[in-house]
């Protein structure tokens, strides 16, 4: 390999063994402060998640291949959008990119030992799985028929099931998420190495960042919302009681206050990724640099503005109604200048399309529809009709799972060698991505025409016109679970059989490509010292220092 | 383990960057706090909009009295933090226990007057729920005041009471530690929290116990 | 002034406060009641803030950490009293 | 369904405002889907031409960032800008019924919709109405959040527990169309569907004519404001000083406390359920409340009597 390509030289081969062999019982994986083992804890923890939420959307979409309501009671279909909506938000994407990558790279990217509070990043990880008992344990108790939002008052007076297990799930989760989002924003502000000024930090830093603050400042209210809405449960008043004059659409509010600056937490990071990828496949800097970091901020910030879109028909003043109107379509402003950035850095590349750029360039291809499709929802007129319908359902999972799923495996594949020290199968990979983009547009595009159509969302039985797109839609889900499977195999494989990866196998500028694959324990044996932009990707291919 | 650098985790360059990285830290963490209580806060808002009289007049009902002695008791009980704070950077152990488990202890008082408080609340029948009874007119205003009464000051009493067992746990730590110095910033970031109790109630208090007195 | 003199200080003006406060809520102020608690209140806020948590302007994360909160709280009140401000 | 069927119904809606909702869609369709093709095709020719190992001129010449980050903030913008008023505007409009409007209730409850007409002609799950006639439901729930969908129209409205809420639209289409309940409200919220039929305005007469129901709403409710008692004291020299009600819909009234409440349907609903809340400016909070007492339908039906009191009317008799 060339050692003199990234920012800094390559660290020394450390005398200290590399993290995953520096103990190995199974105590010092439970006990450690690591942020790289913290990372894998919660790799391992979010993948079962996600298999939990993904048999229940398999069930959803078997049963929707029929019209009639035969394979399951309608309770057991309410239960399972329900389990699937919140193991699928609380307890695999939003802590997807941020704890496994984010807390794998984020001090390797700024060229720090650890995070500030590694005790505390422990912690996080404990609370995150001990809400997902809760909820595991609320789903084994009976299931729970709110949906994800748990509007009042259903959820506090007339569901079925074990809301207020659910709930507590979901609040103690929260707290993780607090935890993990205080943790980055002060290892990005206090740790960065010496040099590393803020507009020399890699995009993939300053979303996780942004995510950080969205994090620490909706959460609380999502924790307090839950906090009452159970609370009116247990003890049959409460503030959004209408019989006590209580208003549900006040519980909206809070809700949406947190739920809408949650979905950039489902999407931010997942912008950080590609913006890495693109940039390392493409062997350029990003275009425009500061404009796309700057609108990370202007996305979390403005993101905070909108949340009233969610209540179009609620009942909310129409006034209020076109000030969150509004307020979307600013909000998509920053997002159209990232995608138009990523596209002019393609521009005169010298693009190579390993499995991370397949997956990159998925990303925006279904970004774009994903957020585009959220500008029809975000027109006052339109929404009334396409709001709770099947519509929505596919704006949101072409941004959630077009966009953030393929991010993060993207990034997973990305860095791979450095997690692991192996390379994954090349070939298999690409297939795995190919067969994930075709099945989840299979899946999920028909879902538009549905809900242009009418079809409701939630809904067990439909009426019968509305099959033949519903049985596309399921038999595109086959063929995702199918890509999902598979990279699932060859990773695992690739961890005994895989090839040793080399420090810096995409020759990719960054600190953490610095270190040896995988890092040593306490990362950097020398503090190193940033004294160029980030993505120097011109100069480190210059012909004069290209000696391999 | 050497001597001063025992005192820097691994992950920190210096001590002042381990410090500040702790302030903030917790400045972060109250920032999330008033994100919680300000959800309350914006349900009074609202609920207090739509029912002005109600609200006023349920908030005659409230002790005016306790309410007051639980504000003098918290300020003063804040005080004794800050002066602590200031003492442990002077390294003033015994004089830093006393502070502490004095505001503990105050704090403790506080609890007490609440419970005493709540008891009686209950005992007229202000209990949401079942058991709520109010003769007057508005009663449907009056049970979400006292829905909001419960649950703002409970959340509240419930980080009083945290805060009681972290001032206790640091007062006794700071007396028994072997370098009682590797405890100022814990001892600062406990203050900060104590602080941050007492602003909530600083607001907690007219809300709930001044509306509705005057002729 | 030593820090500890600051403090007391402090403590006196805020039991004044108190005083004032409990004062006000007896007298007729009509609707500028709760202003002037939450004014009073605010006072009491401030001084804490400023004495016993010794929060210096000069600490620019820590103002921002603080002022982060405020501020997101205010967009919580604005956007959403709006909605109950012009219902019809 | 077959496909020609399917791109009639995505095309065609069956009411006024459905024309200007459809504009509004096609026409974001059209701009999204052109910055789909647009972006797609730069993506795919950058991929292509600027391959590793491609001979493509790689040397980057003049290319100044600025202008053109300005451009694709500004021009996105414009875009953003334009489509939200044009919503907006139709949107309003579906906010403000007109008053000759045909006044429906409806009331959902888990899991059905329970609707009268104002001749007093009830159905449940369906609802047939007259063609090219503005129609205003006038809607609650009685237990949860639901909400009162017709595709076709391309209205959707939630109906809340104790709050009216209103949706209003002109059939311009005669035919069948569904009926759904678009907020999720418990285990059958799928089958709290049902069908909408819009005929001619003679047919609807004719349908109202079948079943014809002894009480028209407004019938029914002045007799509930006898039966409960609302009478004995809403008389002028009644026992208990009361203010009399005719005229009053619409009307500013003052309150004790203050201030001054425009008549709409939610005060005359809470003014009978919680009559303490807000009470009128010169009278003793004495009026009972009839919170539990009443059906939904009862009050809708009571509040519809209330509106049609005119002041000629507190005269004639
Ligand atoms: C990752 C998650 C994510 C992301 C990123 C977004 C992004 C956006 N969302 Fe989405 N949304 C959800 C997740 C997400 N959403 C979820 C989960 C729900 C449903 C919740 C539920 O009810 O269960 C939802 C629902 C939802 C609604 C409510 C629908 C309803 O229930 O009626 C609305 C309404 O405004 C909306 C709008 C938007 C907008 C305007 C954006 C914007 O940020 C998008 C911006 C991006 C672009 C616009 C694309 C790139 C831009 C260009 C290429 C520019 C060029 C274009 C032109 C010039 C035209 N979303
Ligand atoms: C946040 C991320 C996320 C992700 C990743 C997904 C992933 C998927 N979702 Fe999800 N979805 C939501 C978030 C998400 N969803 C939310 C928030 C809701 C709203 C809930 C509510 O209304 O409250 C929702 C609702 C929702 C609905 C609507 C239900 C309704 O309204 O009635 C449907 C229907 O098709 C659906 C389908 C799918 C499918 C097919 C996938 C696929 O991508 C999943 C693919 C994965 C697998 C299939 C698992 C792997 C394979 C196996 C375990 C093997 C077995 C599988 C087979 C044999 C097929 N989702
Ligand atoms: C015991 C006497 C009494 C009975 C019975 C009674 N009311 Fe009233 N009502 C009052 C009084 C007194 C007021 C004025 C004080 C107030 O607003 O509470 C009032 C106020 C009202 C108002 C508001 C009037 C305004 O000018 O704004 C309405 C509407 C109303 N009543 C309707 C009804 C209806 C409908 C019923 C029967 C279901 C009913 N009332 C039964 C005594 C009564
Ligand atoms: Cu009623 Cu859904
Ligand atoms: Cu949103």
């Amino acid at each position: 390999m060339n050692p003199a390509i990234s920012q800094a030289p390559l660290q020394p081969l450390a005398s200290e063994p590399d993290y995953l062999r520096s103990a190995q019982t199974l105590g010092s994986w439970l006990l450690t402060t690591d942020h790289k083992r913290i990372g894998i804890l919660y790799m391992i923890s979010i993948t079962l998640l996600f298999f939990i939420g993904g048999v229940a959307a398999a069930l959803l979409r078997l049963e929707l291949a029929s019209p009639a309501g035969d394979l399951v009671a309608s309770a057991t279909y309410n239960k399972l959008f329900t389990i699937h909506g919140v193991i699928m938000v609380w307890f695999f994407l939003i802590p997807s990119v941020p704890t496994v990558l984010g807390n794998f790279l984020l001090p390797l990217m700024i060229g720090a030992r650890d995070v500030a509070f590694p005790r505390l990043n422990l912690a996080s990880w404990y609370i995150f799985m001990f809400g997902a008992c809760f909820t595991v344990f609320a789903i084994v108790a009976g299931g729970v028929d709110t949906g994800w939002t748990f509007y009042t008052p259903y959820s506090s007076t007339y569901a079925n099931g074990a809301v207020i297990a659910m709930a507590a799930g979901v609040f103690i989760t929260g707290f993780a998420s607090i935890a993990t989002g205080l943790n980055f924003i002060v290892t990005i502000h206090k740790m960065r190495a010496p040099g590393l000024t803020w507009f020399r930090l890699p995009l993939f830093v300053w979303t996780l960042y942004t995510t950080s603050l969205i994090l620490v400042l909706a959460t609380p209210v999502l924790a307090i919302t839950l906090f009452l809405m159970a609370l009116e449960r247990l003890f049959g008043v409460g503030i959004f009681d209408p019989a006590l004059g209580g208003d549900p659409i006040l519980f909206q509010h809070l809700f949406w206050f947190y739920s809408h600056p949650a979905v950039y937490i489902m999407i931010l990071p997942g912008m950080g990724v590609t913006s890495e990828i693109i940039a390392c496949f493409a062997r350029k800097r990003i275009f425009g640099y500061r404009f796309v970091a700057y609108a990370s901020i202007a996305i979390a910030v403005l993101g905070f503005l909108v949340w009233g879109h969610h209540m179009f028909v609620s009942g909310q003043s129409v006034y209020a109604g076109a000030v969150f109107s509004l307020l979307s379509f600013l909000v998509a402003v920053p997002s159209a200048i990232k995608v138009f950035n990523w596209t002019a850095t393609l521009y005169k590349g010298s693009i190579t399309f390993d499995t991370p750029m397949l997956y990159a360039l998925g990303f925006i291809g279904l970004f774009t529809v994903g957020g585009l499709t959220g500008l029809f929802v975000a027109a006052l007129a339109v929404d009334v009709h396409l709001t709770d319908t099947y519509f929505v359902i596919a704006h949101f999972h072409y941004v959630m799972v077009g966009g953030m799923v393929m991010a993060y495996l993207g990034g997973i594949h990305f860095w791979w060698p450095k997690i692991s020290g192996r390379l994954y199968p090349e070939f298999p990979a690409r297939i795995s991505a190919l067969t994930i983009f075709a099945g989840f547009n299979l899946t999920f595009f028909p879902q538009f025409v549905l809900g242009m159509l009418g079809m409701p969302r939630r809904y067990h039985v439909y009426p019968d016109e509305f099959q033949l797109l519903n049985v596309l839609s399921s038999a595109g889900a086959s063929i995702l679970a199918v890509g999902y499977i598979l990279p699932l195999a060859y990773l695992l494989w690739s961890l005994r059989y895989g090839k040793r990866a080399p420090a810096n196998p995409w020759r990719a500028t960054g600190l953490e490509w610095t270190t040896p694959s995988p890092p040593p324990t306490h990362n950097f044996a020398v503090t190193p010292t940033v004294n160029e932009p980030p993505y120097a990707y011109e100069t480190l291919d210059e012909p004069s220092r290209d000696y391999v | 383990m050497s001597e001063p650098a025992a005192e820097i985790a691994h992950q920190f360059a210096d001590a002042g960057q381990q410090r500040d990285a702790a302030t903030f830290g917790m400045w972060i963490f109250l920032c999330t706090e008033v994100l919680l209580f300000g959800a309350l806060f914006l349900g009074y808002t609202v609920y207090r909009l739509q029912n002005p009289e109600a609200f006023d007049e349920a908030a005659a009902h409230t002790l005016i009295v306790a309410g007051s002695i639980n504000t003098a008791i918290l300020l003063v009980s804040s005080f004794c933090v800050a002066v602590a704070v200031h003492l442990a950077e002077q390294g003033d152990r015994l004089r830093v226990t006393l502070l502490l488990c004095t505001a503990a202890l105050l704090g403790a008082l506080f609890l007490a007057v609440k419970a005493y408080e709540y008891n009686h609340k209950i005992h007229e029948g202000f209990f949401p729920g079942h058991s709520f009874h109010f003769a007057g007119a508005d009663s449907r205003g009056v049970e979400m005041f006292f829905v909001l009464y419960f649950t703002m000051t409970g959340l509240h009493a419930l980080h009083v009471a945290i805060g009681v067992a972290v001032l206790t746990g640091y007062g006794v730590a700071v007396l028994l530690a072997q370098r009682p110095a590797r405890l100022t910033t814990a001892v600062d970031l406990a203050g900060l929290y104590w602080h941050f109790v007492d602003i909530v109630w600083v607001f907690l208090f007219p809300l709930f116990y001044l509306v509705g007195r005057a002729p | 002034m030593t820090s500890t003199r600051k403090n007391t200080l402090a403590l006196v003006v805020l039991m004044i406060l108190l005083g004032v406060t409990l004062e006000a809520a007896y007298l007729d102020l009509g609707v500028l009641h709760t202003p002037a608690a939450m004014l009073i209140g605010l006072a009491k806020a401030v001084l804490i803030v400023l004495i016993f948590m010794r929060l210096r302007p000069s600490e620019p994360l820590v103002m921002l950490a603080f002022t982060a909160g405020l501020f997101w709280l205010l967009i919580m009140f604005t956007l959403t009293l709006g909605d109950y401000f012009t219902r019809s | 369904m077959s496909f020609r069927e399917a791109i009639e119904l995505l095309t065609s809606s069956a009411s006024e405002i459905g024309r200007s909702v459809d504009a509004i869609f096609w026409a974001l369709t059209a701009i999204c889907g052109f910055m789909v093709l647009l972006l797609g095709t730069l993506i795919l020719y950058f991929c292509v031409r600027y391959r590793r190992g491609s001979q493509a001129d790689r040397t980057i010449s003049g290319v100044s960032q600025t202008p053109l980050e300005i451009a694709w903030v500004a021009i996105p913008l414009l875009i953003f800008l334009g489509l939200f008023v044009w919503a907006g505007v139709v949107f309003f409009h579906m906010a403000r019924p007109p008053d000759n409007a045909l006044e429906i209730h409806v009331v959902g409850k888990q899991w059905m919709w329970k609707i009268q007409h104002p001749d007093g002609r009830r159905e449940i799950n369906e609802l047939h109405l007259p063609v090219g006639r503005p129609v205003v439901l006038l809607m609650i729930s009685q237990d949860v959040i639901h909400s009162f969908y017709v595709p076709a129209f391309r209205t959707k409205q939630d109906v809340l527990p104790g709050r009216y809420s209103r949706s209003w639209f002109v059939p311009t289409k005669t035919g069948v169309y569904h009926l759904f309940c678009a907020e999720y409200c418990g285990t059958e919220h799928s089958r709290m569907v049902g069908k909408v039929y819009v005929l001619e305005p003679a047919e609807y007469s004719g349908w109202l004519a079948r079943e014809a129901e002894p009480n028209s709403v407004v019938a029914t409710g002045e007799r509930l404001f006898l039966s409960r008692g609302c009478a004995g004291c809403h008389v002028a020299g009644g026992p208990i000083r009361s203010p009399l009600l005719e005229g009053i819909f619409r009307k500013p009234v003052a309150l004790a406390n203050g201030t001054t409440v425009i008549a709409d349907e939610a005060y005359l609903r809470d003014s009978i359920l919680v009559p303490n809340q807000d009470v009128v400016a010169g009278y003793d909070p004495v009026m009972p409340t009839f919170q539990g007492q009443l059906a939904e339908e009862e009050v809708l039906q009571l509040v519809a009597y209330l509106k049609s009191l005119t002041i000629e009317r507190q005269k004639s008799p």
